[in-house]
């Protein structure tokens, strides 16, 4: 069920450069199971800004009734979010949409996790449901520069954990895609920037079970409001279409356009 | 007593509050998370002979206390809204107003016809204005004699009575009001929404892909304010009013500048329960204000 | 290396930012805060032929990311303004741009023949756009043909450059741009403001005394870009852009739009040192962005 | 001179029904001087609200670098700002305006100081600055009703204070005016409600000094934007004006149209 609720913040602590880890406290974290679903967060009251910002779900504690967001901050809206502190609410409305499909893969298979930025939140929460379900799980995790790398030891308790960066600073210099090719795996999930995704896709869709988390610019988050759609693969020009909203944000490869 | 209840041309409303047309999708999404009787009425998204996929993406974009989209009427188009929408609709104790739009006088007609035979719906709201389509439209929105003319025609065909929705995009607000009164509207809906347009920093291209989108949301309401305003003192059909409505506060104000309902629009997606909220907010308000009835604040900034 | 010199009929700027009309008056009160010699042009307030107190108070209100304004003209006429406030502004070395209103043609005239002379005023800007007086005026910014004889009356007479302030409460904004082009304009300068109005929840009026006002500040920035973009497209004169600006990167996305150069209005009054801030900040913007210079940016949303 | 400055909260409490008092730290303190004068207030970064508040200066504390505002939480701006915490601050232009002349009365004379609800603040500090000169001070200060008012206490340290009510329900039931009648004074200092103002003037201009401190709705707070003016009352239909923004909102009584 959706829920609106000011949760309480817990903590907040830029855990990188730039990108900020945020616990809130609400009831609506008893709705939350599905790894890879997000949340629409009203930054502040009144219209500055109006919108809401979906961010991806990063961890759910349903013991402690509290759960994870990380994100980046970046325009208006993030800037101010990452400028609240302890004590103080924030307005969410989630859990939202689609997130992955832990039931495609059985105990004592092989899983890669595929991220890209901030697109790597979601895998956290992905990662630790696939673990406890007895999945064996890889990491693959790509930043731009080492100063924007996080969670890395968080992942590695859960799996082995490549880390790649764009200009070499840490890891292995280049992009996911470099690692990818020398390992084993059944099934991808993967999160990231669209041309990461695509690129994912084009190697892998083929032979392997390959599921993708997308992001478009939201109205309503909630599948009202028609801002979300991509076509699906089955009639890129037609009138088929699918909402990242609420279908996704998570598809499996092959079923929408990139 | 019932401070909310309103009449209005094809309409009866236990209350003066409904979701805008578009910002409400044909209403599956709030229903999973209110009643949707609570609601005056609802105004589904706009509805064309044949389904659309609209624009590219990016559809939105935001403003300062506002919106842009470009949404390019997206909807499964006439079959579907009648085979599967409105039935869904059905369910609920609340008149659907269709929005009907189309890029010729023979799409609205043949939209119209049809539409306004379905059970649950209780009146037409013509969308000459969308701002979003690249086709014809334009001219219907902003040339009196053609609003007029299409409004006659629609009025020959339809089962029900017809609003026709008024673009805020014209030098001349009242004229075009009058035209469609002329046509036979037996009311108006207003104000869709002004064109506007935001770049992005880093690319220096438009961030919506159509380029160009309607402004919506807070930003607007002194634009919807005002020509509610004047053109309420020069036509005798009803206004249903919208702009910007996220209170009941805000209610008040558009029925004091002339209106006889309102829709809210942008707002349900930054609060997906406003509605119901403005709903339960108005008695209250009307109390401390000193009215029995809503519509004893129609039009009170000129009478 | 000057990153922000800027070449416009008439002008020659610093830097392309400049003090809007009627947000600055004469530039008295902020040439105490700052040194008025650091902008790249001050834009004075309206000059009519005779002296106006303008319209009874309350004049401002706010609205959602904007305000309202009905002033009205309040100006100490054309000799108050040679005789006293040009000559003080002359200490500075700042090119003024005069701001020119009238209810006739001949008003038009005469206080565009008189101010073009003196020494300081390096351009004049029509302001056929001013939404708060009652007579005449109007059909000045909306109406093609009027725009266009106004316009050329002006050129014979005016011994500077003569920018032509465009009004957006138009149904179609190229067409007036192209007319006054025709008409012999030098440049442009847009948006002034949309008509707006805004209601007391208390009392059911309107709020400013004049009923309805001008509607500017962050509010107005889409349809402002929006304006610029398909204007500039279709005229081979300058814009001068104006509309909610409050930033450096609002600059940029003006200048992206199509302008040359951009005016301040209401962000002069919440910060009264933000046209020298941007002038500061710009430079730096623009090495972020790789641009050598700000010229660069012009049209780019489009070319 | 004027100085824009990001004050910091020193305190802030609600010092009766709705009525908060904020005192602020800032160097532009060292520019006060004038009772009566006032500060401009940005309620938050951002435009949520969008233009300053002008709010009256009521008490002065130079030394320690302080001011006090007292204000009625009212609209939006007023509300955002009562939820202000200390170690926030709070953007201040100022000091503005032309304040109460207290050049106008000489040591030994009695002043009466007339207050109404929101404009009682600004006669604190001039209170304090008349007493300082060795004039005796009266204060008749009028509310609506009990739970409203304010600062009876620090009014009756400086001299004689009459409280009035309009419903009666704390100290005289009526109007400021009532009290008057029965005080002798050389002059009187006024702020609050413009009826109030006209009665005072209506009554005394003629055979008393009577300065009176106007409200008009604001623009840029600094003569610039002409939103403010008032007719003078010798031209009182002509061109001629006074801006309660930089020529008042102090007038003597007589000068400008109420
Ligand atoms: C399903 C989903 C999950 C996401 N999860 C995360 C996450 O876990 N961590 C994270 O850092 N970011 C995430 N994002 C991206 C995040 O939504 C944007 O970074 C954020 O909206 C930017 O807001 P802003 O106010 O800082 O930027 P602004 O540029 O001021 O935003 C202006 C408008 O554009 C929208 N917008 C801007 N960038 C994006 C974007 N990349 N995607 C969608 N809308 C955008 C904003 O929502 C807002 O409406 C996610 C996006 C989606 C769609
Ligand atoms: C010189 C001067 C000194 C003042 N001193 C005080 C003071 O010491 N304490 C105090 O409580 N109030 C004072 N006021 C009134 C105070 O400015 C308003 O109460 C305040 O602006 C209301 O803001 P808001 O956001 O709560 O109301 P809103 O209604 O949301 O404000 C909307 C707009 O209207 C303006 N506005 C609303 N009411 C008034 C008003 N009465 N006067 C001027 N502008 C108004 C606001 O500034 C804003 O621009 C003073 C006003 C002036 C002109
Ligand atoms: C995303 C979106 C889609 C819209 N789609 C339609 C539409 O299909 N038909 C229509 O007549 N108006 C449409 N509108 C306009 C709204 O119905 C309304 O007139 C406008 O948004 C102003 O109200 P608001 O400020 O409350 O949003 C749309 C608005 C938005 C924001
Ligand atoms: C208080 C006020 C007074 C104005 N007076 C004039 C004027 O005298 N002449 C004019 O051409 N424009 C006038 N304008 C319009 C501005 O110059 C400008 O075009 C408009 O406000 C949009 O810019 P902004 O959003 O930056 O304020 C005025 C605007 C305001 C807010
Ligand atoms: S964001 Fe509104 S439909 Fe997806
Ligand atoms: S408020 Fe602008 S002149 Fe007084």
């Amino acid at each position: 069920m959706i829920i609106n609720e000011q949760c309480s913040i817990v903590s907040q602590r830029e855990i990188a450069d730039n990108i900020y880890e945020l616990i809130l406290r609400g009831e609506l974290s008893s709705q939350m199971n599905e790894p890879g679903q997000f949340v629409h967060v009203k930054i502040a009251s009144g219209y500055d800004p109006l919108l809401r910002r979906p961010i991806s779900i990063a961890n759910i504690d349903r013991e402690n009734h509290e759960f994870t967001l990380i994100y980046r901050k970046d325009g208006r809206g993030t800037a101010i979010l990452s400028s609240k502190k302890t004590s103080e609410t924030v307005d969410i409305l989630g859990p939202l949409g689609h997130g992955f499909p832990i039931e495609e893969t059985n105990a004592g298979e092989t899983v890669l996790l595929v991220g890209g930025g901030i697109g790597v939140p979601p895998l956290y929460e992905l990662s630790k449901q696939l673990v406890k379900k007895g999945v064996n799980v890889l990491h693959v995790l790509g930043f731009q520069n080492e100063a924007v790398v996080f969670y890395e030891d968080k992942f590695k308790s859960l799996g082995s954990t490549y880390v790649t960066t764009t200009d070499g600073s840490y890891g292995t210099k280049g992009f996911v895609t470099d690692v990818i090719k020398e390992l084993s795996f059944d099934t991808i999930y993967s999160c990231g920037p669209t041309a990461m995704l695509k690129a994912v896709e084009a190697e892998y869709a083929s032979h392997k079970k390959v599921y993708v988390s997308l992001e478009e610019r939201m109205g309503c988050g909630i599948g009202a409001c028609f801002a979300c759609v991509c076509h699906t693969a089955d009639d890129p020009s037609g009138f088929s279409y699918k909402k990242v909203c609420t279908d996704g944000p998570v598809f499996k490869a092959g079923e929408v356009v990139l | 007593m019932n401070h909310l209840e309103i009449q209005l041309p094809g309409l009866h409303l236990k209350n003066p509050v409904m979701p805008a047309s578009g910002c409400f999708g044909f209403g599956r999404e709030f229903g999973g998370l209110y009643n949707l009787s609570d609601l005056g009425a609802i105004m589904i998204k706009a509805t064309t002979a044949e389904p659309r996929f609209g624009n590219p993406t990016p559809r939105v974009a935001e403003t300062a206390a506002g919106m842009l989209n470009a949404i390019g009427l997206q909807n499964p188009g006439l079959d579907g809204v009648m085979n599967k929408e409105l039935p869904w609709l059905e369910q609920f104790n609340v008149p659907i107003i269709a929005n009907v739009a189309g890029s010729t006088e023979e799409d609205y007609v043949e939209v119209a016809k049809r539409i306004s035979t379905a059970a649950n719906v209780h009146a037409l709201e013509l969308n000459i204005s969308c701002p979003n389509v690249k086709t014809g439209g334009i001219a219907f929105g902003t040339i009196p004699e053609v609003a007029k003319s299409l409004t006659k025609k629609v009025k020959e065909v339809s089962a029900v009575p017809v609003y026709v929705k008024l673009s805020p995009n014209v030098t001349n607000i009242v004229e075009m009001a009058k035209a469609v009164e002329a046509g036979g509207a037996d009311g108006l809906t207003m104000i869709n929404t002004l064109l506007g347009m935001r770049l992005d920093l880093k690319t220096a291209k438009p961030i919506l892909a159509n380029k160009s989108g309607g402004l919506s949301g807070p930003a607007i309401k002194p634009v919807a304010i005002r020509m509610i305003h004047d053109v309420s003192q020069q036509v005798n059909i009803p206004i249903i009013g919208m702009g910007g409505i996220e209170t009941a506060e805000d209610v008040i104000e558009f029925f004091y500048a002339g209106a006889s309902a309102i829709a809210v629009g942008t707002a349900n997606f930054v609060d997906p329960f406003v509605c119901p909220k403005i709903i339960k907010d108005l008695p209250e308000l009307l109390d401390q204000l000193g009215f029995d009835h809503i519509s004893e604040c129609t039009g009170r900034s000129w009478k």
